[in-house]
């Protein structure tokens, strides 16, 4: 019977998100058959549009990949937005300051970027097992910060020529772009990063022992220290960890995609990779469709508002509502399970 | 300093007094409410569009009200009756609100709509300084700084006001004395939350005078922060507030100064927190601060025992 | 005025906690509770005070019938609980903690309250500042606030779960005193305790349980060998572990070693040689997890002068001092001993010390099944904690015991074993004292201490009142120990 | 909301005009972006065609989308003239042309296609550049401002620096200055003209200035005319709300007609770009096939610069304006037309005492366009 409950949750897991996006549709006199038609043309309905939409699915993959680590030493790093433009900034240094052949300046830009997220990300460790600063409040403080010292350096010392405007940096000298294929915009060396990455950190989580020790502090700190784990040394590492993964996602973000350094280079995918990861439930292996969906509904929404002239925000909303009805029925289920009675305790 | 510039300090900090002292009146309670940043920017929307439509702001404020009481309420839900995790649910709440606001604000966006209007207080308006700079504001900031020292005398000087207390620092032992736990954070939490609401609509029909897209952003976050470092105690959230205002206007003089720097300054609050708070934390200060008695404890502040973690009776 | 307890039934899942329970206690009456750890006194204090609603079973208060539905509405009917650790907020002042809870009326207002507190100070000289925060004034006088904050609330039964267990001996003799008068004004008093001596003190009848139980009540004064044969079933006396001869050299020393109890802490010399096994008798919290904690280097204890193998390690942490080979095992399965959400497999792994960065899952698996099969867990190598029973978490930690540790340190080793398995554990702890490891464990079983052991300490209110070879110790002779009874 | 359902006009020709507009804000922010969707809503009218507009381009706005993204889709919609229209958009504009370049495009406000201009890119044929003369409109504005200014103290709400922003704000002072001294015949030491940067074209919160704080400052400061450079209406929102309650203050708003709307008794006037007529001209340019990559730097039509299908800078004034003031302005209005009255002209000086014009001398278009800093008299960064 559990399992009869199971498949009717997932199914009003996908049934009441699709319904409430449909009245959203309706609701903003949308054709809902015509718009979801268009998701589908807008996120894959060519090799070029695929591309874009692997873009976006890029950074959301590195950034979900740098939480689990963070959630799984049952941390909330909502400092991510934060360690990845740290990473930005790290990368468009090398990119500004070192003239040298693509793969070389390519490697020192993911090198850098990996050792400015460390720092970001190091940060908010620190605060939180040194200072005592939760790490909600410390992450978000470093965020402002990141953003803080983005807008210093493009308005002051990175700025144009006889300009000052938040607007961005110079674009970068080629050699510092990701390559890409012709006709193609996304960056085929970005796309393995992030699958890479993902399926390293996976990896490192499930297989080490490190990532053993780091997922038992998480859950249970009292218990892993008495198996002999210095559970402040694992907290700090899942920050540091993060902090570099999240960079990776900066580094792509200014060589892959704006070729410069933008004060939003962040583009908020730190947040909603924090959406996707609660989506999937922490498990990883779920990561890789649910961020493909969200960079879809990304895209989709861009043709939405191209061809039906719907506002731009509506794809956000619809994420919302999905990550949302899909919490709230994972809460109901968990009750409804907890009145079952407790399976018999004790042993004869 | 002029009296004028302390004047706008205080009016541009009201919505963040009203969202700060909302959130710790929840939190007070052990509901941690995250969502602030998405539930300002939807009530500040739905505030100043049902204010353009019917024409009157008391509509508009109360509408205001009612939106993120109502997202407060899930929030409740949730985290009470469901044992979610309050912060998962705050922060998909912040990010559904926000897009939302967009979303449904799109036919309010710059449209000049009715606001509050400025109403000085006769005799009061004319004491040298402290007249132009409190007394010549609008209802709604007066109702603000009423608030935050109502709110002070209600938590620490009433017998309502100790179970909030008791729910929010030890639970059981609040059931125990027959206080009905989840009731009461129900009740705070869409209180707290109908708070947030007036600061959002504080915003679309006073300070910022009308809506568009994520024109208020940030200012959720902010305000959590505020609550932190207020250490849960309302006037010292109340005193963060100005002193974030205080902070942000000086930027602006600072830019002739040291133009690069004109940018950044309005989020050096931020980093300033920090170093208070782990300065607060320090064992040093501790070992004083806990000799200092009640101001040593309003200094200290602490976080309600039982704060984000359902309670319930077995 | 009496109170009349009607066939009160209670169980958790399998556990009958209290089994139709019938009792009556009359006004100005002090009636003891008495029994072993699990026999049900707790549960049946519960029942009475609101927190737990009995299965069954009825209570009256002068031959009116109560409902019992919440904590609130026991005391609004009159009875009234003192916890063993006092349900008080630690921020508030002593008036507010009166305060919280108390009837929106007239007669509840803070300055009555204050006015109460000070008039109850008075009457029982306790010495409580109205205005103190309750962090600052210690566990005795938190029940002295609480006892009069349910007088206040107008309570004519108190229940006292436990009340001596935190407190030193002079708060005892006041909240001795406190108790007398109270029943003196036509109160009635359920105490309930471990300690025999205490019993006999102030109680005027006693009442004994065990599993559930009501195996008697009897008039005080008597001998205290009754009740002991109430509370324990006698069995032929087992024959100690007679192979001193075979213990090795020196292992562990203790000079001057505090045990850091709450209250009172006694000084502590004692050696433990290579192989030998140690049993720590004693009621919860009398000290014995506090010796075992601080031989293992546990944070919040008092470590300074351990002596391994004539070496010093006072200072080495708990970490450092797994490294020689110590290992602890904690009684709170849950909260201490095992990670809820990761599988027997990992947790295998985790203990093992592992050196290549990958583990190698295969052998971890195989461990693990081998364990599950050692020690006939039931359970899979992907099972969590939470899916076992805790007889079968219990296994699990046996399991994760290192290959060959030098000291074992365990706390109620075979809690929620069944006997045979209980003796199997047994066998395969004693083959490791074979290979040198000594063993210092805490239990609450005297059979187990009585059979295994090569010493005994007995344990009460911090400090070790007698020590015993295991030839020496008789049922008897413990439970009157355990009850500071020399 | 309907609001933002894409144009579109049944016409006889055989297949409707395709256009397709970039724009940085949204498209009813009641500047910029509005000025720039209405004039070409109006040109696409004219012709009878379609329009595919994407607002909020900018990273901030729309991470996930970059210029060179909307201009293919727009061209694989069946775009036949691209126009984008931010400063903003430069670097994105000129990678799209050079991967499209046999599709017309129009980048407003740039400056690669000015064969005698700093960044002349010769090898983009189709990338043409259209912008307005608003040194003309900034002028009058300051003019406005200076001639109802009681304190003497005005203050231009800048948005990012860059040599648009500064001639802008430079032309602003000399109208001002020009009114103040010469008109109303007061003491030039007597004018206060400071300029504080939000550092972009619009709010964006956490990254610039938040407008509406730096208004009121300038207000609580003493500033009694705030002439608004930004392509938002946070100054005149400000203005109004403070007029409402009793106070003596003004705004003159930026770019878009309509603007004065959200506060009329606090408006002086705004200054507002005409983008129709050249977009109607280069829409029947890319028809007839005679489409060039030229660059447009167009004034208003002096006969009278409100006229809607010949001016494209205008001045429209507001109510705060008093009669007399209103009549002062267009005889300044007029001579600036007839030519017999050019600011451009030295002696002129930078901020930091430097010259700039020399006596008698007037300046060139390319030193206008140019302007490497700010005037003597003027408080505020240059860069
Ligand atoms: N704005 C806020 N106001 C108060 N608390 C907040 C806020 N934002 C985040 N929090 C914190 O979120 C915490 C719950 O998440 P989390 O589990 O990360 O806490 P925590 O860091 O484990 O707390 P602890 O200090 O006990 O370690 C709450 O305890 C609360 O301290
Ligand atoms: N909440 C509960 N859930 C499950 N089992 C429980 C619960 N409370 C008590 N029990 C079980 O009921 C039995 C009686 O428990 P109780 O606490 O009444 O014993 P006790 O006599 O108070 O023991 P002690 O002397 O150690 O306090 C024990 O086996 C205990 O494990
Ligand atoms: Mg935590
Ligand atoms: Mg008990």
């Amino acid at each position: 019977m559990f399992v009869r409950n199971d498949l009717l949750f997932l199914g009003l897991g996908i049934l009441v998100p699709v319904c409430a996006s449909m009245l959203v549709f309706l609701f903003v006199d949308a054709p809902p058959l015509r718009a979801t038609e268009l998701f589908f043309e807008g996120a894959f309905g060519s090799s070029q549009r695929m591309g874009d939409t692997l873009m976006i699915w890029v950074p959301l993959l590195l950034a979900s990949s740098a939480l689990i680590i963070t959630f799984s030493a049952g941390m909330w790093n909502i400092g991510i937005e934060g360690q990845i433009i740290a990473g930005a900034v790290a990368a468009s240094f090398v990119a500004r300051e070192f003239e040298a052949s693509t793969p070389v300046v390519l490697t020192a830009m993911i090198v850098a970027g990996l050792i400015g997220g460390m720092i970001w990300g190091g940060l908010a460790g620190l605060l939180r097992v040194r200072g005592g600063v939760n790490e909600i409040f410390g992450g978000l403080g470093l965020n402002f910060v990141a953003t803080g010292l983005v807008v210093y350096l493009i308005m002051g010392p990175w700025s144009r020529r006889g300009i000052a405007s938040t607007g961005g940096t110079e674009p970068f000298r080629p050699q510092a772009w990701f390559p890409t294929l012709d006709g193609l915009r996304v960056s085929p060396l970005s796309v393995l990063l992030a699958i890479g990455v993902l399926i390293l950190v996976l990896w490192f989580l499930s297989r080490t022992s490190y990532g053993l020790r780091l997922r038992a502090t998480g859950k249970n700190p009292l218990a892993a220290s008495r198996f002999g784990i210095r559970t402040d040394a694992y907290l700090l590492l899942s920050f540091l960890l993060a902090g570099g993964v999240a960079g990776l996602a900066g580094v792509t973000q200014a060589a892959a995609v704006y070729h410069r350094l933008v004060p939003s280079i962040s583009g908020g995918y730190g947040f909603l990779a924090i959406l996707i990861v609660l989506l999937a439930g922490f498990r990883g292996q779920w990561i890789l469709p649910i961020a493909l969906f969200f960079a879809a509904v990304s895209m989709a929404s861009f043709q939405w508002q191209l061809q039906l002239g719907l506002h731009s925000s509506l794809g956000g909303v619809i994420q919302g509502i999905l990550v949302l009805s899909v919490l709230l029925l994972s809460g109901y289920r968990a009750i409804s399970y907890m009145r079952k009675p407790i399976s018999e305790e004790g042993d004869a | 300093m002029e009296a004028a510039t302390v004047a706008i300090i205080i009016a541009s900090s009201t919505p963040l007094v009203f969202a700060a002292l909302g959130e710790t009146l929840t939190e007070k309670s052990g509901v941690v409410n995250l969502s602030l940043d998405g539930s300002m920017l939807l009530s500040a929307m739905t505030g100043f569009a049902s204010a353009y439509l019917s024409g009157s702001v008391e509509i508009g404020l109360c509408v205001a009200m009612f939106t993120s009481a109502t997202v407060a309420s899930v929030v409740a839900f949730a985290g009470i009756k469901l044992r979610l995790n309050q912060i998962a649910v705050g922060l998909v709440l912040t990010y559904f609100a926000t897009k939302a606001s967009a979303l449904f604000g799109g036919d309010f966006v710059r449209k000049p709509g009715p606001s509050i209007q400025k109403m000085s207080i006769p005799g009061l308006e004319e004491i040298p300084f402290v007249g132009e700079a409190v007394f010549q504001q609008n209802p709604l900031v007066y109702l603000s700084i009423v608030l935050g020292f109502v709110l002070f005398v209600f938590m620490f000087k009433t017998r309502r006001g100790l179970d909030l207390h008791a729910i929010g620092d030890r639970p059981e032992a609040a059931f125990s004395r027959g206080i009905n736990v989840n009731l009461q954070r129900y009740v705070y939490t869409i209180l707290g939350g109908a708070l947030v609401g007036l600061g959002g609509a504080a915003f679309s029909l006073d300070a910022k005078m009308g809506w568009s897209d994520g024109h208020i952003a940030n200012y959720g976050w902010i305000a959590l922060a505020i609550v932190i470092f207020g250490g849960w105690h309302p006037l010292r959230a109340m005193f963060g507030c100005y002193l974030f205002g205080l902070i942000q206007v000086s930027a602006l003089e600072l830019q002739p100064v040291l133009p690069d720097l004109a940018q950044v300054l309005p989020i050096a609050p931020f980093p300033l927190m920090i170093v208070a708070l782990v300065f607060i934390n320090l064992r040093v200060v501790h070992s004083v601060t806990d000799r200092l008695g009640s101001i040593g404890s309003l200094i200290r502040g602490r976080a309600p025992s039982g704060l984000g973690e359902s309670f319930w009776p077995d | 005025m009496s109170l009349q307890l009607r066939s009160i039934t209670k169980t958790f899942g399998p556990i009958v906690a209290n089994d139709s329970l019938s009792l009556t206690i009359e006004s100005g009456e002090i009636h003891g509770l008495l029994g072993e750890n699990g026999a049900g006194k707790s549960t049946l204090a519960k029942v009475l005070s609101g927190f737990v609603s009995p299965d069954s079973g009825t209570v009256e208060l002068d031959d009116e019938q109560l409902k019992l539905s919440s904590p609130s509405a026991a005391v609004s009917s009159g009875i009234g609980i003192l916890h063993q650790e006092p349900l008080v907020f630690l921020d508030f002042s002593a008036v507010d903690n009166m305060l919280v809870g108390s009837p929106r009326d007239g007669n509840h207002t803070k300055d009555l309250a204050e006015e109460h507190l000070l008039k109850i100070c008075e009457q029982f000289n306790f010495s409580i500042d109205p205005l103190i925060p309750v962090q600052k004034l210690s566990v005795g006088e938190r029940q002295q606030l609480e006892i009069a904050r349910l007088l206040w609330l107008g309570a004519r039964v108190l229940i006292l779960d436990e009340p001596t267990t935190a407190i030193s001996g002079s708060q005892r003799e006041n909240l001795f005193q406190t108790i007398r008068s109270l029943a003196e004004a036509g109160m009635s008093v359920i105490f309930v305790s471990h300690k025999l001596e205490e019993i006999q003190e102030i109680c005027s009848r006693v009442t004994v349980l065990r599993q559930g139980r009501i195996m008697g009540t009897k008039h005080l004064p008597c001998p205290t060998s009754d009740l002991i044969d109430l509370m324990f079933d006698r069995e032929l006396e087992p024959q100690g572990r007679k192979s001193s001869d075979s213990l090795g050299s020196i292992c562990l020393e203790l000079c001057g070693q505090k045990v850091t109890t709450h209250f009172e802490s006694g000084k502590v010399d004692m050696t433990f040689r290579t192989g030998e096994i140690v049993g720590l008798a004693g009621l919860e919290g009398a000290g014995q997890r506090d010796l075992l904690r601080s031989i293992a280097g546990l944070d919040d204890t008092v470590t300074e002068g351990v002596f391994f193998r004539s070496r010093d390690i006072g200072d080495d942490s708990y970490i450092h001092r797994m490294q020689y080979g110590f290992h602890y095992l904690p009684a709170d399965r849950g909260r201490e001993g095992l990670v809820d959400g990761l599988t027997i497999t990992e947790h295998v792994a985790l203990a093992s010390p592992q050196r290549s960065i990958a583990t190698d899952w295969k052998l971890s698996r195989e461990e693990s099944k081998k364990i599950i099969d050692k020690f006939s867990i039931k359970g899979t190598p992907e099972s969590v904690p939470a899916s076992l029973s805790g007889g079968n978490q219990q296994r699990l930690l046996l399991g994760l015991i290192p290959d060959n540790p030098t000291v074992l340190l365990m706390e109620h080793p075979t809690r929620g074993l069944d006997i045979e398995s209980a003796a199997w554990v047994w066998k395969y702890l004693m083959s490791l004292t074979e290979e040198g490891t000594t063993i210092l464990f805490s239990s609450s079983d005297f059979d187990e201490l009585m059979t295994y052991c090569d010493r005994i300490f007995v344990f009460f209110e911090g400090a070790i009142i007698q020590e015993l070879a295991s030839v020496e110790a008789t049922t008897e002779r413990l439970g009157s120990l355990l009850g500071g009874v020399k | 909301s309907d609001n933002d359902e894409t144009e579109s006009v049944s016409s006889e020709a055989s297949e409707p005009f395709k256009l397709g507009l970039i724009l940085v804000g949204p498209r009813d922010d009641n500047g910029w972006s509005q000025a720039h969707f209405e004039g070409a809503s109006h040109a696409i009218e004219k012709v009878g065609g379609e329009m595919i507009v994407v607002d909020k381009v900018n990273p901030a706005d729309s991470p996930n989308i970059t210029v060179p993204q909307v201009v293919d889709d727009m061209i694989g919609q069946g775009a036949q003239l691209i126009i984008a229209t931010s400063d903003d958009m430069k670097d994105g504009i000129l990678e799209a042309a050079a991967a499209h370049p046999d599709v017309p495009m129009i980048h407003a406000s740039g400056d690669s296609a000015w064969t005698d201009g700093k960044a002349y890119h010769s090898e983009l044929p189709m990338l043409a550049n259209i912008m307005g003369k608003m040194e003309y409109g900034k002028m009058i504005a300051g003019c406005a401002a200076a001639l109802q200014s009681d304190t003497g103290r005005i203050s231009y709400l800048g948005p990012l620096i860059n040599d648009e922003t500064r001639r802008l704000v430079s032309s602003t002072y000399l109208g001002a200055k020009h009114c103040w001294t010469e008109v109303a015949g007061k003491s030039a030491s007597d004018l206060k003209f400071n300029v504080n940067w939000i550092g972009f074209w619009f709010n964006i919160p956490g990254v610039t200035l938040d407008p509406t704080v730096v208004a009121n400052e300038f207000f609580a400061s003493g500033t009694d005319v705030i002439v608004s450079g930004i392509d938002t209406t946070e100054a005149i929102v400000e203005a109004g709300k403070r007029a409402s309650a009793g106070e003596t203050v003004w705004a003159v708003p930026y770019d878009y007609e309509g603007s004065c709307s959200e506060a009329p008794s606090a408006c002086l006037g705004v200054p507002y770009f005409n983008w129709g007529p050249s977009y109607l001209d280069a829409i029947e340019s890319v028809s007839n096939g005679s489409f060039k990559a030229t660059f447009q730097w167009l004034g208003p039509d002096w006969k009278d610069i409100n006229d809607h299908d010949t001016s494209m800078i205008g001045f429209l004034k507001g109510d705060g304006l008093t009669s007399e003031n209103s009549k002062e302005l267009d005889k300044f209005t007029k001579a600036l037309g007839d030519g017999s009255l050019n600011l451009w002209t030295g002696p002129l000086n930078y901020q930091d005492g430097s010259s700039f014009l020399g006596e008698g001398e007037s300046a060139t278009d390319l030193q206008i366009w140019y302007m490497p800093s700010l005037l003597e008299g003027m408080d505020g960064p240059a860069e």
